[in-house]
């Protein structure tokens, strides 16, 4: 491992990464509660056990580099250093959201932040990743382009294609898979004929690492591994990501395809007690700053929520904005 | 079932399959989460204990291959379901529903069938935004070869499958999302209608609503606020989408003389153009005013919900239509 | 182009790639065999040759992923031309096109447009059968985000692509198979219609043919049959299948209050029923027969020439209609 | 290799071969001479230098198997056993076609013979393929089913989705991939991030073989391996046929892509020339043996195309039969 991809371990490092960590957790928390409360609606997937991976992985990334993701994305957002308060905004359906309401949990944008959206198709952004990654080539830009899809979207077409796409051509993408073992209720290897998925990125010739998904140390590791290859010209790369996602595929899932006896033992692995237990245990942190920590993740959410709330509903005399550029001309 | 002898949409659709199960082994059910899931909006809960992981078959996300492998399945002598969570997602089977399943038995000349019934869930009003609430009902209704059927009733949750799995050709079975939780008696005597027939579910005489799948609740609600005013609105269901039943439509058009059709398809291309395409050539001399459409308006659908309630067609709009059908001239 | 002046519609188009290409650097063409091979119909033949293989680029056999490609370069900054050989093979790209293209810009609430030019071959008549012979532009008329551009004459297969490529959308450009080798001229000043409007290709008082693409010079060739026998009809070429220019074709037919549309999709929710339910919305009181469609029989395109034929619109059932509603009454 | 399995060498086994090869080869020529003649229209795909894998495959199959094919499916019509005048009507477009004239020369279908078509769609008839096997498996049936499709299919999802599907499922599929290095104009190594397709067939766990698509025999040995293996229930297999085409990709085809010294090069290894040679120069065949299937098989073309011309135009009024089961009905 070369000098520039060495992780960092200084405590205020760690305490940062813990910190994107929680904000996502508490953050998805008052999702959970507010989509009791019926003020967010439609499918609500939650990223509860997975955020050491946005974390690790994004803290990697610069900001010309850019980012497509899934609809289960939140964490992807917030470590990208989308507002919190558009994000939440979103999924109240307000106008002040970053996608104007339109998209919801499932599609939360942000040009400005390279962040591409939120794709509620399985395997849906992976050619759109593809494509970033051939503009930026054309360009002769610095950037390159991360994308991130489940398990699941290993057996779609779609992913196929793309990957061997980039690695014929040779563009600078990160392929994140976050491996979370089930697609919805299917379990990896009621899905794939082989589970090792480094198998299929190996056979278009792409490099392919795994990485420890509860570990945001290990995932930051890998991912500037990859991402140091990828930048050196070394052309796409494939991070799988081991995690497991602690709560329910969606809002609508009754868990039937799994014991809970699974659950605590992955729940036992959580990336944030992992890390904050090791910060203590090491010395390296003490229990009040990881409560000072969390307690400004929560006015942080505080703030955001309130804010959000504030907002106001799009006139629906608006409606067909933003179909074409021109306006609402069809 | 409820005591009251009421099913819901969801459960007749299960029972249908139950049956159809039971009754031939050469029927089985596939697709994204049909199993140990139970169906992703639980149509199949139970059914893999009831039969077994070989005829309640998970399948990965691979629509392509497994639509193409029930399509396969089927011109083999099997009787595969195949379902494709929602119709979002049949965009990723539709070369093997377009270009095989449609095409074989005409380009084999006549040799090759493919009785295969593929289900998926259709439309918009869960606040899924605009990659989960297509109704493209339209696009399927054009394709020769297929067979396209929008149950809108509780019976017809019940019985449409059954009867498309005993038509020879490939059937593609709409259910639209608003509609699992619907309940409804399910009367003796029900599922007796080819599917290939609209049925008359509200009579009148003024003007005919005409509506399918999830827009019948919505024409029916319109005929009944018309009836307040007096109006005698005759509501129809078209059922089959392809082939379309155009005597029915006819009859009741040259009878009422005006016609309102209530799709929620986006309008440019919607199915109700072609309702109203017909209406035109085969009622045009009985029409006393033009024939409306009251469709989706032509925006991706949006999440928010005032947003996307204003997307879809609403009673409001029917009932307004149907008024300035009255009035016309 | 020959010593008179006239040029094929295949070099028209390959004319107008050149120039967007050499005007400007964001262009560049990707799709199946469009560099060495010279594309499947021979539009793009020198092109590699003259600007290389960064921006003339030969993809693998991946629909979806070039095409999603092309998508997610045109967000980011680039102009891609993206050449699906034909719409048969389309299908398997629907899900980045509609799903992502059309979606993106109001999904995103405003943030992501989408300046892809997607071109494909598109229709029959070349014995290619039933896989090789779909006219889905329907379907693409009928999605909200796409603009849909059908040139049917060399001067729009010219110049549409420049103004395609201005345009901050998706825009899908439809080339019918049968007019590449079609030719004529490019008189000065073409080019400056804009390319959202029909336009009147033969005047007329008596009849409106209305046609796009593929089925333009059918119409002008029943026009003409129709003069000798003293019945004068106005032709009209939609040009732009989304949006529709319903001005022109209201203003045609309020006018000539008879209408024939010719189209080369499967009559059930062609683009024609959607031109007919417009007519009847906006001309109800002005028409004076129904509207008729001429479009293809509901069949699989089969393979032998005489029975292709058969399934396509002909000149002569155009003529038959248009004499039915003068007759009308 | 076992007992099962061993090449038959005897000299009627490989005149029978000869024959095959012979056949396609001969009567393709007599198709491209109708097609100039201007009889047969719509794309013509020949088979020329690829006679070695039908012949290789199809001799290792029996009725019980399906197959499935691709638009360059002539010689696996031929070889299947269908009747060479029904092809060759349906090629003229007559309703003695064995497609009744719906579907020419990229639509060859005999459910006698379990021959599914002729897909023009490349890799469209993947997903058939697999279906089919499912179904033997579910009504316990002896058969396996073969589809053949191009080196040019691989890139394609549906490549990837059947591949997967098949080897998840154990399903007796034979994949035969055509690798005749190109996909119409474009090259394998231009389309291909990883030329050693193979390595495909591994990360999904489907054992895979590579023969010489130009010797017959070896195809046949790597086809009876193969199908070997999938009778024991060893799941799919996945068969590469290196091979070359030395005509254009179809009747419309510059061949701007490849040198004609390559074609050249290929064409010395003529499976026809080679196989006829080794027979001729190991003394187990002599000239008069082989002009006389020469001349067999050029009555049995004459025969054919005789009666493939008498043939009938489908009345008109015809034209929407078999739509539908029930007849014109829509
Ligand atoms: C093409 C497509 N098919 C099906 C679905 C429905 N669906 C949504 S999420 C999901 C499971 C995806 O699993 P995975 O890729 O592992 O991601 P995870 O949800 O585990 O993060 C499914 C089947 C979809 N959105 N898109
Ligand atoms: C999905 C699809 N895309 C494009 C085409 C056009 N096309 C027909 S054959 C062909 C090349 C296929 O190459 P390969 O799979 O290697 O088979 P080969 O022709 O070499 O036998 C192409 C691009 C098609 N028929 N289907
Ligand atoms: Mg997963
Ligand atoms: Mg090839």
């Amino acid at each position: 491992m070369s000098e520039a991809v060495k992780p960092h371990l200084s405590s205020a490092h760690l305490l940062g990464l813990l910190r994107q960590m929680v904000r996502i957790r508490r953050f998805e928390a008052k999702c959970a509660e507010l989509y009791q409360a019926e003020k967010i609606r439609g499918f609500l997937h939650l990223y509860d056990g997975e955020e050491a991976v946005a974390v690790g992985v994004e803290g990697q990334l610069r900001p010309e580099d850019s980012i497509v993701s899934t609809y289960r994305e939140h964490g992807h957002a917030l470590v990208r250093g989308l507002s919190m308060a558009a994000v939440m905004a979103e999924m109240l359906g307000k106008r002040e959201g970053c996608s104007r309401g339109r998209g919801g949990s499932m599609h939360i944008f942000d040009v400005a932040a390279r962040f591409y959206g939120g794709n509620a198709i399985v395997g849906g952004g992976l050619p759109l990743a593809v494509g970033l990654a051939l503009a930026t080539r054309m360009q002769r830009g610095p950037g390159i382009s991360a994308c991130f899809f489940g398990d699941g979207a290993v057996a779609e077409g779609e992913f196929h294609e793309s990957m061997n796409l980039a690695a014929l051509w040779g563009l600078p993408v990160l392929f994140v898979c976050e491996n979370n073992l089930y697609a919805m209720g299917t379990a990896l290897d009621r899905a794939q004929a082989c589970t090792d998925l480094r198998g299929r990125a190996e056979s278009y010739g792409m490099p392919a690492l795994t990485v420890d998904g509860m570990n945001v140390v290990a995932v930051e590791a890998g991912a500037a591994r990859a991402i140091a290859a990828i930048r050196s010209g070394g052309g796409p790369f494939f991070l799988e990501c081991r995690t497991y996602r602690f709560r329910a595929h969606s809002m609508f899932d009754a868990q039937l395809y799994r014991e809970r006896s699974e659950v605590e033992a992955w729940r036992a692995r959580c990336p944030i007690r992992l890390l904050s237990g090791w910060l203590q245990d090491s010395g390296m942190a003490h229990a009040g700053q990881i409560a000072a920590i969390e307690a400004a993740v929560d006015s942080e959410i505080a703030e955001a929520t309130a804010a959000a709330e504030a907002g106001e509903w799009e006139p629906v005399g608006d409606l067909a904005r933003d179909v074409y550029a021109g306006g609402d001309r069809q | 079932m409820t005591a009251d002898g009421q099913i819901t949409y969801r459960e007749a659709l299960r029972e249908a399959l139950r049956e159809a199960l039971s009754a031939d082994d050469r029927v089985f059910l596939m697709g994204e989460d049909v199993g140990r899931y139970g169906g992703c909006y639980a149509v199949s809960k139970g059914l893999l204990a009831e039969f077994g992981p070989e005829r309640i078959r998970d399948t990965p996300l691979s629509e392509s291959a497994f639509v193409g492998a029930g399509i396969g399945a089927a011109i083999a002598g099997m009787r595969p379901v195949v379902e494709v969570m929602t119709v979002n997602f049949s965009l990723l089977a539709l070369d093997q529903i377009v270009n095989n399943a449609a095409t074989l038995r005409h380009m084999s000349g006549g040799q090759v069938g493919v009785p295969v019934v593929i289900r998926m869930a259709t439309g918009a009003g869960r606040q899924l935004a605009a990659q989960h609430s297509h109704s493209l009902e339209a696009w399927y209704a054009h394709v020769p070869g297929l067979k396209v059927l929008a149950p809108a009733t509780i019976p017809d949750a019940r019985f449409m499958l059954g009867a498309a799995l005993r038509d020879p050709d490939p059937v593609i079975l709409f259910e639209h999302v608003m509609l699992y939780n619907a309940s409804g008696p399910v009367p003796d005597g029900a599922g007796c209608e080819p599917i290939d027939r609209a049925v008359v579910r509200r009579a009148g005489r003024d003007v005919s609503l005409i509506a399918y799948g999830g827009t019948l609740a919505k024409a029916l609600e319109a005929a009944e606020a018309l009836a307040g005013d007096g109006i005698a609105a005759e509501v129809v269901d078209l059922r089959s989408l392809r082939p379309l039943d155009e005597a029915t439509l006819l009859e009741s058009v040259r009878r009422t003389r005006r016609a309102v059709v209530v799709d929620e398809g986006w309008r440019s291309g919607s199915l109700a153009a072609e309702i109203s395409a017909r209406l035109m050539e085969g009622a045009f001399w009985q029409l006393d005013a033009p024939v409306a459409r009251v469709c989706a308006a032509e925006v991706p659908i949006p999440y928010a919900r005032h947003l996307e309630q204003a997307a879809l067609p609403q009673p409001a709009a029917v009932v307004a239509a149907a008024k300035a059908a009255m009035g016309a001239r």
